[in-house]
């Protein structure tokens, strides 16, 4: 365990805080959980780093995949969850097609942020789509220009989906509620005000 | 099914070579299987006359399994080629007699293929326990 | 050796082993122990830690004779493993060796149910019970010894298959050495320098291959390739066939009646042939002829027509004139050679690397494999040893190297295993550059570098004192820039923790190796196993690591798995010494497991004769019947006639069918029903 | 006429209706019918779904298959977004039971149940495949060939990746649909680092707008360094952030490219003989103006 040095000085705590890594401090079944949701085998990484080389994120920010697979096999559970940089992978899936382990670590970076959502950590825009999801049946959902333009093309001013025939969205909706996503984004949302 | 505490009694014949290699692998990897299947070694499955096969069924096997080389790797050339035609024709002569057919099985192991090896050991084990006890077994006693 | 008398009443003794913790760690040992003395036929059971050892086989030499035993059980290991060491001491105790069963209870047992101790006990009292039903019934057998034949054959003629032939030439056995190309040497002949004493490679490599081309005892068979195989140890017949050359060797001359004719290698046919294709042995940077030589140093100096690109204009043969070397309608010949014992050395193939397209190789000029920089910086290769730039004959300055490129890789796209002498030659070649080039700097993109070898990681460091750049990260794609042809070489350095895009002239994949295209086909030939991933299988990983499970087959070089230079020729020695010792002991004796007619039940119908894959069966008049007749020494014992006689009428030796059908029984119908 | 339940997704129909209308007159005239899949949703966005609960994805995505499955007629689509949720959810329901079970518990609560009857295509590669449509057909059933243009391929990451569980084979070089560029009489022009991202995806366009039109911007130098006269992709979301991300890149990073960017649809229809009105060019961000002067 970390050796807790008690300092009064807040911001000296911080900077002197210790940085080593103890085992118990970690949490193992982290990665295992981490395998479950991706469907991959990542504790078989042997962070050669083709996935970082390969990502279009990591030479514009300090976003390094290769480091969140790490951090999975050791189970530093608590700082991949509040790393900001987590949100920064464009699931391209290049580094899934190259790793020469012939893992998935995009998807891998998927069950890490589904289990960072399962402690309210998400993003306000991927609540937001959702949410809007819930209303419209669509992430990106029409409006009067658009209706307009369609009209002018000979379309009908809504298209044949959940806004032609809204009747749908009860179904999108229960599927949704089933795992109370609306009610977390609002709550979500709400706090973050 | 009869009974909780039924076990199926399964045979193996296996050849020297290939699939006795591959089990003794799996062995060396130390790959875990059920086990419920005990193994019988001989040379070759040319070596395997159906009647042994038919015994061990009239004697109450369960299930009966044969394995060996993949085709084109007998170390005797074609023994293996023999076999798999008999168990074939095998096959149908348990049909006629009543018995499912899926209780003889034929396998192509190599020696490499020890986790194959381990595979083969859990699906005839779970196919001979789905399958429940032969109807032969009141007989056999 | 005492004599157990026919129908005497069997008296068993049981062995049961510890194997350590290996098999006492899960099997109750007392309670199969006491099972076993519970069992029909048992005089005797005991157990011990160690079955094999000398004390564990003096209590089975012992209890022969103090029990009267007429048949042994050890329930232990697999038999593959020590059925001949409890054989030895059967015969010691005065039994006959194939009195002997054995129970598996370690590799088919214990080791695979750790975890289920109640499990694993009951199944090893059945396979004892097993055992002793068919040890019951076991007979004396006499095995039968066959003369060796003093020859071998080492098939490929590389440096592992040189070094086996020159072993085995030395110590005096007529040695076939056949080799499918035009020329020996292998790959070895294609290297520049090797590592890490940078000797160079054809320097070390020609003195062998002209020490090979005359030594009294070697017969070389070039442009050869194995047709067929027949025998077992001792006797094999294997049939070669002897690719049409077009070209006659001296000695071919003289034999059609051109005295002082043949192939001189003057190379004058290779001046007015018309065809020009590229040169496989400069992997297709360097043009070549029809009527061929690699290069001139080849060995044999003797040239090649290759037929399909020939377009018989006659050129040749009208310049080679008297000395009628040419014959353009040459057909393949084939020629049969007894053997005694057989070394294969087939080598290995470069790895197809353009299947890993994120590297671009054949899609970017200045993408090259590792045996085409080989070429490209030996003095004797199509550039005169200058390297340069595909692209525009530049000298690159900056110059990339991508480890394991196809090794360590898992997708299926590639291979799993680590091709093993790519770290070395990666450093040669940086340490080539650094040399020849002024300023030249060597990118290495490694994950580990497994410099693992004798004065291995002291080269390592040379070359990182000579100013190679390391950098720990696989190369993840490369792009090329499209005016200047440079390449861009994406990585991360995962020491740094970031990504990394270096700019560089030339790149060189270290590309992973696979067994040689033909060594599947031949291996079956022989009967040998391959390991998943296709390398021939050695008998034992450890204990046995040249010979194969086919009596009288051995294995040298990479055919078994990937090896650097020193380790082939290491291994090819040991192949050889094991090679020699059947034909230096000049007889061998055959498993009597041969198949017997039981003349009073055969019918003489003849079913078996065509299901014998070896012609070991014919039927033969005896005494007014017609009967089925056993060669023995053809007979190798597989059975298949045995599991097909309808009249029951053959005897298959130690694997008879009442002894197997016992074996059903006592599983089935012995134990607690 | 083949017929195909169209998948419309959210940006095309929402954002973009000219491709939408170009996908219907286009492939009926090489013998694709176009049926409307009514009551579709989002597919649902991969990125914002998958990132907070696969499971949610899965349920949603298998929801707009069973509807295609209640006509009994397979799924084609014009987004790349949508292509890895319909498609690669379909082939995951099919071939994994526990999911399927998993998804089916929930969809019950719909009265729906995901059976695996249908596939999933999208409509470039009905285009490309010799079987349903091919090079062939296409080139034939253009009037106005547009030639004199160089135009650059972006083939977008889920269409192609990750490889193994697609089938368009090599991911790192492909080259098929500048084969269809080419069959409208185009020269398609081959630029450094082609297979880049956009930037959108996975959330990160509204996760981190600055990093997005990053990327965007790194694709804008190499297409510019290529010479090309347009961009073509098969996915409305690529389309969007190129196009608008144009005007983003300009308005953060006072950089102007103005290099038109169209669906392959929107070319196809032009080479069709459709006029730019009727593919709504005009809400482009990016003007295509001086593009359609250099073909028309």
């Amino acid at each position: 365990m970390a050796v807790k040095k008690d300092y009064k000085d807040k911001k000296l705590a911080e900077k002197l805080r210790d940085r080593k890594y103890y085992i118990p401090d970690s949490n193992p079944e982290f990665i295992k959980e981490v395998e479950k949701i991706g469907l991959t085998a990542a504790h078989l990484c042997y962070q050669c780093g083709t996935c970082t080389g390969s990502c279009p994120s990591a030479p514009r920010s300090s976003y390094r995949i290769r480091l969140f697979m790490r951090k999975a096999i050791l189970g530093l559970e608590e700082e991949i969850l509040t790393d900001p940089d987590l949100w920064l992978c464009t699931t391209c899936y290049s580094c899934t097609d190259r790793c020469p382990r012939d893992l998935a670590p995009t998807d891998a970076i998927m069950a890490m942020r589904n289990l960072a959502a399962r402690r309210d950590i998400v993003p306000r825009n991927f609540l937001k789509t959702t949410q809007l999801i819930y209303q419209t049946g669509h992430g990106v959902p029409n409006n009067d220009a658009n209706r307009a333009a369609r009209m002018k093309l000979g379309l009908e001013a809504e298209p044949e989906t959940t806004h032609k025939y809204p009747e749908y969205l009860a179904g999108i909706r229960k599927i949704m509620d089933h795992y109370g996503l609306k009610e977390r984004a609002d709550k979500i949302l709400a706090e973050e005000g | 099914m009869a009974d909780e505490n039924w076990k199926p009694k399964i045979i193996a014949i296996i050849c020297n070579w290939c699939s006795y290699a591959g089990a003794d692998l799996a062995g060396s990897a130390r790959t875990q299987y059920p086990t419920g299947i005990r193994a019988i070694r001989v040379m070759c499955t040319g070596r395997i006359d159906p009647l042994f096969i038919m015994k061990a069924f009239q004697d109450g096997a369960d299930g009966v399994l044969v394995s060996g080389c993949h085709f084109g790797d007998c170390h005797y050339l074609e023994g293996n080629y023999k076999a798999a035609k008999r168990m074939f024709l095998l096959k149908s002569v348990l049909k006629n007699i009543g018995l499912d057919d899926k209780r003889l099985r034929m396998t192509f192991v190599s020696a490499s293929e020890g986790a194959k090896w381990a595979t083969v050991m859990e699906d005839v084990v779970n196919t001979i326990t789905e399958l429940g006890p032969s109807p032969l077994t009141e007989l056999a006693r | 050796m005492a004599e157990v008398k026919k129908n005497e009443e069997p008296r068993i003794g049981v062995f049961v082993c510890h194997c350590g913790t290996n098999i006492a760690g899960s099997i109750d040992i007392k309670a199969v122990m006491e099972y076993a003395k519970t069992l029909p036929n048992v005089a005797i059971a005991d157990d011990y830690q160690y079955m094999c050892s000398t004390p564990g086989q003096n209590k089975i030499v012992e209890a022969i004779e103090e029990h009267k035993l007429t048949g042994i059980v050890v329930a232990a290991c697999s038999p593959r493993l020590h059925e001949p060491t409890f054989r030895v001491a059967t015969r010691e105790g005065g039994l006959n060796p194939f009195r002997f069963e054995m129970a598996n209870i370690r590799e088919q047992n214990s080791w695979v149910h750790m975890h289920q101790p109640e499990e694993a006990t009951e199944k090893a009292k059945d396979s004892v019970r097993i055992a002793v039903a068919k040890a019951s019934l076991l007979e004396d057998l006499i095995p039968k010894s066959v003369p060796v034949e003093r020859a071998a054959m080492v098939v490929g003629a590389g440096i592992g298959g040189m070094q086996a032939a020159l072993d085995l030439a030395s110590a005096g056995i007529k040695t076939y050495l056949v080799e499918k190309n035009p020329t020996i040497g292998g790959k070895m002949s294609q290297l520049d320098k090797t590592f890490p004493t940078l000797d160079c490679s054809q320097c070390i490599l020609t003195p062998k291959m002209v020490d090979v081309f005359r030594h009294e005892n070697i017969e070389l068979l070039t442009y050869t390739e194995v047709e067929a195989v027949e025998g077992y140890i001792g006797n094999f017949d294997v049939t070669l066939r002897k690719k049409a050359r077009g070209v006659l060797t001296l000695e071919e001359a003289e034999a059609r009646g051109f005295v002082g004719g043949g192939c001189n290698g003057c190379g004058d046919c290779e001046d007015v042939c018309p065809v020009i294709r590229p040169n496989p042995f400069e992997l297709g940077m360097a043009p070549m002829k029809a009527i061929y030589i690699y290069h001139p140093q080849v060995s044999p100096l003797l040239y090649t027509i290759d037929f399909d690109s020939c377009v018989k204009c006659n050129l040749c043969v009208d310049i080679c004139g008297d000395k009628k070397a040419i014959d353009l309608n040459a057909k393949d010949e084939f020629e049969t050679v007894k053997v005694g014992t057989v070394i294969l050395a087939t080598g290995y193939d470069i790895f197809p690397i353009e299947e890993k397209f994120e590297w671009g190789y054949k899609n970017y000029d200045n993408v090259i494999t590792s045996l085409e920089f080989e070429r490209l910086i030996c003095a004797s290769g199509p550039t005169g040893g200058h390297l340069i730039r595909p692209s525009d004959g530049a000298t690159p300055k900056k110059v990339a190297f991508v480890l394991c490129a196809g090794s360590r890789d898992n997708t299926g796209v590639g291979k799993p295993y680590c091709s093993r002498f790519c770290c070395m030659y990666s450093l040669k070649h940086a340490h080539q550059i650094i040399e020849k080039i002024p300023d030249a700097v060597p990118y290495l993109f490694y994950m580990d570098i497994r410099s693992f070898g004798k004065m291995y990681e002291e080269f390592y460091y040379r070359i990182q004192d000579e100013g190679a750049k390391f950098i720990r990260g696989r190369v993840a794609n490369i792009l090329e820039d499209p005016v200047t042809k440079n390449l861009h070489v994406n990585a991360e350095d995962t020491l740094l923790g970031r990504p990394i895009d270096v700019e560089v002239d030339m790149v060189v994949l270290a590309a992973a190796v696979q067994p040689a295209a033909e060594t599947d086909a031949t291996r079956r030939l022989f009967g040998v196993s391959c390991s998943q991933d296709g390398w021939l299988l050695e008998a034992h990983p450890k204990l046995n690591p040249c010979g194969t499970t086919t009596a009288g087959v051995y294995l040298a070089g990479v055919c078994q798995g990937p090896k650097d230079i020193p380790d082939t020729v290491a291994q090819a020695e040991g192949a050889a010494s094991a090679a020699s010792i059947p034909i230096h002991l000049g007889e061998v004796e055959l498993e009597p497991y041969f198949a017997v007619c039981l003349e009073d039940k055969c019918a003489g119908c003849g079913m078996c004769i065509n299901l014998c894959p070896y012609q070991a069966l014919a039927l033969v008049e005896k005494e007014g019947r017609t009967v089925m007749q056993v060669t023995e020494a053809k007979c190798k014992g597989c059975g298949t006639c045995g599991g097909f006689c309808p009249g029951g009428a053959i005897w298959m030796q130690h694997f008879a069918t009442p002894q197997i059908i016992a074996q059903i029984d006592a599983f089935l119908l012995g134990g607690e029903q | 006429m083949r017929q195909y339940a169209f998948f419309l997704g959210c940006i095309a129909p929402n954002r973009y209706p000219g491709i939408e209308a170009s996908a219907i007159k286009t492939s009926e005239k090489v013998g694709i019918e176009l049926l409307p899949l009514k009551g579709a949703s989002c597919c649902p966005a991969p990125g914002a779904f998958g990132s907070i609960d696969l499971n949610i994805w899965y349920a949603m995505a298998a929801r707009n298959v069973v509807l295609a499955e209640q006509m009994g007629v397979d799924i084609t689509l014009i987004c790349n977004g949508c292509y890895k949720s319909i498609y690669e959810v379909n082939e995951k329901l099919k071939h994994n039971d526990e999911l399927r079970d998993g998804v089916n518990e929930v969809l019950k609560e719909i009265d729906m149940e995901f059976k695996g009857s249908v596939d999933v295509w999208h409509l470039a590669e009905l285009y490309y495949d010799p079987k349903i449509v091919g090079l062939k057909k296409i080139a034939d059933s253009i009037t106005r060939p547009l030639s004199g243009v160089k135009i650059a391929v972006h083939y977008g990451c889920h269409l192609m990746k990750p490889a193994k569980e697609r089938h368009f084979g090599d991911s790192e070089n492909p080259m098929w649909i500048e084969e269809l560029v080419a069959a409208l009489g185009a020269e398609p022009v081959q630029y450094r680092n082609k297979m880049l991202c956009c930037g959108a995806g996975g959330g990160v366009r509204g996760y981190d707008l600055t990093h997005a039109i990053d990327i965007t911007n790194e694709k804008m130098i190499n297409l510019q360094e290529a010479g090309a006269d347009a961009l073509t992709e098969v996915c409305p979301f690529c389309q969007l952030q190129y196009d608008r991300g144009q005007i983003e890149i300009e308005e953060k990073f006072g950089i102007t490219w103005g290099l038109p960017v169209l669906h392959y649809n929107e070319l196809l229809g032009l080479a069709q003989g459709m006029s730019p009105d009727e593919l709504a060019l005009d809400l482009h961000a990016v003007d295509v103006e001086p593009f359609l002067k250099k073909i028309l």
